[in-house]
């Protein structure tokens, strides 16, 4: 199977810093940058979706 | 009769009196033409206690609702009668219960009595209908509403069963009246 | 592939009011899943909530939608499923909200088992106003109004629930993200009165006072607590002190509210 | 074809009126004096198809036909002094999110459970003060049984046209004493329906003053989706806390009411053409006043009636200009003056005013007027 590189899209005006897609993250592809999350290394990423289901703010879109 | 007539029929909770009130205003309303407003003063006990249904008759318009001097007055208890006799006008009719109400009240008015309730028990053969037996000798005694009238009346409130059983209660009641007023 | 709740939520309303790390979008995102897998329609879905912080979710939801007085979601609810028993009837609020003030109304809905469905997110604590305790805080814990320690037991929802009659209760918890559609559309599919109750964390207010050091820690105490019904059929006593169930507690067919009614429409027309 | 006639105690008319204006959706919660009105709703409602409930309390009841309401439903609500303070949080609620609805409250004593079968006027303040905030207020105040139809049709009509919740409060003795009614044929009566939108739904805003001080009412379950909340709100229905949207709605709201009251306002002058005693009164007092009017012209008094039948908005500019020709008001009620207060404030000094007030349970009777019209004559 062809791995496509996962597109992370973070939509800043609504994150609002609360740590969870950074700590629930298996493969610690997040980070915090100031109060907002942003993507650290997004090669690690297995697009298990779990930062975007967990993300309280609907701040997180992952394809 | 352009005056207003005031009736009021008393006696205990249960009696059946306010559908004697409402039968009574309805045979004036519905059935002869005339105007009628039935009230009645109720107490938190839905059966027992002093019960009073009153009815005003008029041929024009009836404001006040209650009764300011009643023109005839139905007491089928003690309590009743102590209780709601004080506003009797003079020249009013009273009728009692002859085996209940025993002591009269004062005053410049006509009393009639017979046994009401024991009518209804002994010789209609049901106590229920005593209200009925009442308002016949109130429809007699008071000459408000026709005879025919109130009899219409009886029947269009009263299940198809029961309609022999109330039109022989009330043609002994404004039969015994009559009787008992002569 | 990314979900996209954009395609339910009312254009311009984001972000949110709720606070960092609260649990209440999870449980949003979750009923947007519960309702897309159902495909509810929007104009015959109304989304009646009380007052409180998750009282606010229907302001985000593009459905017919009613953010009513503290406590009343439910009375206000039963009147539209009432006059219109084809719409989908969804009530969401917390836990003050819909076990103190609207204590009543929860469980005459749940007794009538009219046929809607109730999200209960349960943080244990009056958001809102600042953290005053709730009939849902544990005892011990603090509040703003129990800075000495909570005197008060707390409610069990989910067995008020089923003792007041609801044929369906369930329950989740923030942290159990996929569950929570999972359980939301069982019960909206359920035919009666089904409740859904998700634990959930207030940082704010809860947490700060009760000695939790972040969202993450009260997010995996949530993972901690919660055993699935099934698993606990195996576990011991012991092994269950300070757990709490998850998942569908309760399920029973009784007949509903507004289908009993129908059947006194026909009565009364004959 | 003769009309229908039938002889029927208050309450037993106020449900009829209300099948007559077309509602469909009743919620109740039990309290004497007004359960008739419930009893009756309940046989009637099912045989058109409508809904009855009887929910677990008064708050739930007024809660319920809000939420009826907002599918479209005409609804209706009875209840008496202690329920009517229950209501009031959401008798409030239905004022903000401009919900059509009517209540129908016996007035009985009070305060608290008072005398729950003696008759009273005492809810009349509550009807436009009892709910927290600024809001519009109609109360209508029967005084027979065929009026206490009729008012409730006019009661829906009421708040249909302005989107607003509406009270009918008769006094306990014209709820439960009966009178012959003549029912009008359907037609008869003036019945408004609430307007519709005439926008596309997504062009539509609920509270939309583009249409004038009475924005279309969507219904839920309908093409059109709109939010509803007890919160200060925007044009879109969405919670507010800007300073000049909450400003206007806000006035907005009571101007509804305020700027059409020669719209709502009605009464009955009775001998007020040469009267220099006038009565004003309402509900079953009115008819004791009538009496002592009749009275006091018979012993070549000059006396009048002015019947209030709406109370809110109160008739000031009636009043005000009577009180400019009689001498004197006399203002018979069954509580410690609460019409009176406002006939005092319209009458400015012009002409005195002079309560009867009685709450005993008992009513005020013809003699206590006449004898206060001979007084002050």
């Amino acid at each position: 199977m062809e791995k496509t590189p996962a597109n992370i899209e973070i939509i800043e005006k609504y994150c609002k810093g609360c740590h969870i897609c950074v700590e629930f993250c298996p493969t610690k592809v997040l980070e915090m940058k100031g109060f907002v999350a942003s993507v650290k290394n997004l090669e690690a990423c297995i697009k298990c979706m779990q930062c975007e289901l967990r993300c309280p703010d609907f701040a997180i879109k992952v394809s | 009769m352009s005056q207003r007539y005031e009736i009021r029929f008393s006696g205990a909770g249960g009696q059946g009196l306010i559908l004697a009130g409402v039968i009574m205003a309805e045979a004036a309303s519905i059935y002869d033409g005339k105007q009628a407003v039935q009230s009645q003063s109720y107490g938190p006990e839905a059966r027992g206690g002093a019960s009073k249904s009153e009815v005003i008759v008029s041929d024009s318009m009836i404001d006040y609702p209650k009764a300011t001097v009643v023109d005839a007055l139905l007491a089928l208890t003690q309590e009743a009668c102590d209780k709601y006799s004080h506003d009797l006008k003079e020249g009013g009719v009273l009728l009692v219960d002859s085996d209940l109400v025993t002591k009269l009240p004062q005053g410049n008015f006509k009393t009639v009595s017979f046994p009401i309730i024991n009518t209804a028990k002994n010789e209609v053969g049901r106590e229920i209908v005593a209200n009925i037996v009442a308002l016949g000798a109130m429809v007699a005694l008071t000459g408000v509403v026709s005879k025919e009238g109130a009899e219409k009346a009886v029947l269009a409130r009263v299940p198809e069963a029961f309609m022999e059983l109330n039109k022989k209660a009330f043609q002994l009641g404004y039969e015994k009246a009559i009787a008992a007023k002569a | 592939m990314s979900f996209d709740y954009d395609k339910y939520i009312r254009p311009g309303k984001l972000p949110h009011i709720w606070c960092p790390g609260c649990g209440h979008g999870i449980v949003m995102k979750g009923l947007i899943r519960a309702i897309d897998t159902l495909g509810l329609q929007k104009n015959n879905t109304a989304i009646v909530s009380g007052i409180g912080c998750a009282s606010r979710l229907p302001g985000y939801m593009d459905f017919c939608t009613l953010h009513t007085a503290h406590g009343r979601a439910a009375a206000f609810a039963t009147g539209v499923k009432m006059a219109k028993p084809e719409m989908n009837v969804i009530l969401v609020g917390g836990d003050g909200d819909g076990t103190a003030i609207g204590g009543n109304h929860f469980i005459h809905a749940c007794r009538r088992n009219i046929d809607m469905t109730y999200i209960i997110m349960n943080n244990n604590i009056y958001g809102m106003t600042g953290g005053q305790f709730s009939p849902c805080t544990p005892t011990g814990a603090k509040a703003s109004t129990t800075v000495y320690g909570n005197p008060d037991p707390a409610f069990d929802v989910a067995k008020l629930a089923i003792g007041a009659g609801a044929t369906f209760v369930a329950r989740g918890t923030a942290y159990h993200a996929t569950q929570i559609d999972k359980l939301i559309a069982e019960a909206i599919q359920h035919k009666g009165f089904s409740v859904v109750e998700i634990l959930d964390d207030c940082p704010t207010t809860y947490g700060r006072r009760n000695k939790f050091k972040s969202v993450i820690e009260m997010m995996n105490r949530l993972k901690d607590i919660a055993v699935p019904v099934k698993a606990a059929e195996k576990m011991t006593a012991e092994q269950l002190e300070g757990k709490i169930l998850t998942g569908v507690l309760y399920k029973e067919e009784r007949p509903n509210y507004t289908d009993e009614y129908a059947k006194v429409i026909e009565r009364a027309k004959k | 074809m003769a009309k229908k006639v039938a002889f029927l105690q208050g309450n037993e008319a106020a449900a009829q009126g209300a099948l007559y204006a077309g509602c469909t959706f009743f919620g109740g919660y039990p309290i004497t004096p007004s359960t008739e009105v419930a009893e009756v709703m309940s046989v009637e409602l099912p045989k058109i198809g409508g809904k009855f409930i009887q929910m677990e309390d008064e708050i739930g009841a007024m809660a319920s036909v809000i939420g009826a309401s907002l599918t479209g439903a005409k609804v209706l609500t009875a209840t008496s002094g202690p329920g009517l303070s229950l209501k009031q949080e959401l008798i409030g609620y239905a004022c903000i999110a401009e919900t059509p609805c009517v209540i129908v409250n016996v007035m009985r004593g009070g305060p608290s459970t008072g005398m729950p079968t003696g008759p009273s006027q005492s809810d009349v303040m509550c009807a436009k003060w009892g709910t927290h905030g600024d809001h519009p207020a109609i109360c209508l105040t029967p005084a027979s049984v065929q009026e206490l139809f009729e008012e409730t049709v006019r009661a829906f009509n009421l708040a249909e046209k302005y989107r607003t919740p509406v009270m009918v409060m008769p006094d306990e003795i014209v709820a439960h004493m009966r009178e012959r009614i003549v029912f009008p044929e359907p037609g008869e009566l003036e019945v408004i329906n609430r307007t519709a939108p005439s926008v596309s739904p997504a062009e539509y805003k609920p509270y939309d003053t583009s249409f004038g001080d009475v924005p279309p009412l969507a219904a839920f379950g309908s093409d059109y989706r709109f939010h509803v909340t007890g919160l200060n709100k925007g044009q879109d229905g969405f919670p507010t806390t800007k300073a000049a949207w909450v400003q206007a709605e806000e006035e907005r709201q009571v101007r509804k009411v305020e700027a059409n009251v020669d719209d709502i306002v009605t009464f009955e002058e009775y001998e007020l053409a040469d009267a220099e005693v006038a009565v004003i009164a309402y509900g079953s007092t009115s008819r004791s006043a009538r009496f002592a009017v009749n009275e006091a012209r018979k012993q070549g008094i000059k006396a009048g009636l002015f019947r209030i039948k709406t109370f809110w908005p109160f008739p000031d500019k009636q009043i005000a200009a009577l009180a400019g020709k009689v001498k004197a008001f006399i203002t018979p009620e069954m509580n410690l003056g609460m019409c009176t207060g406002e006939v005092k404030r319209c009458a400015e000094g012009k002409a005195s005013v002079h309560g009867i007030f009685r709450v005993d349970g008992e009513p005020i009777n013809p003699g206590q007027i006449l004898e206060k019209i001979k007084e002050v004559k």
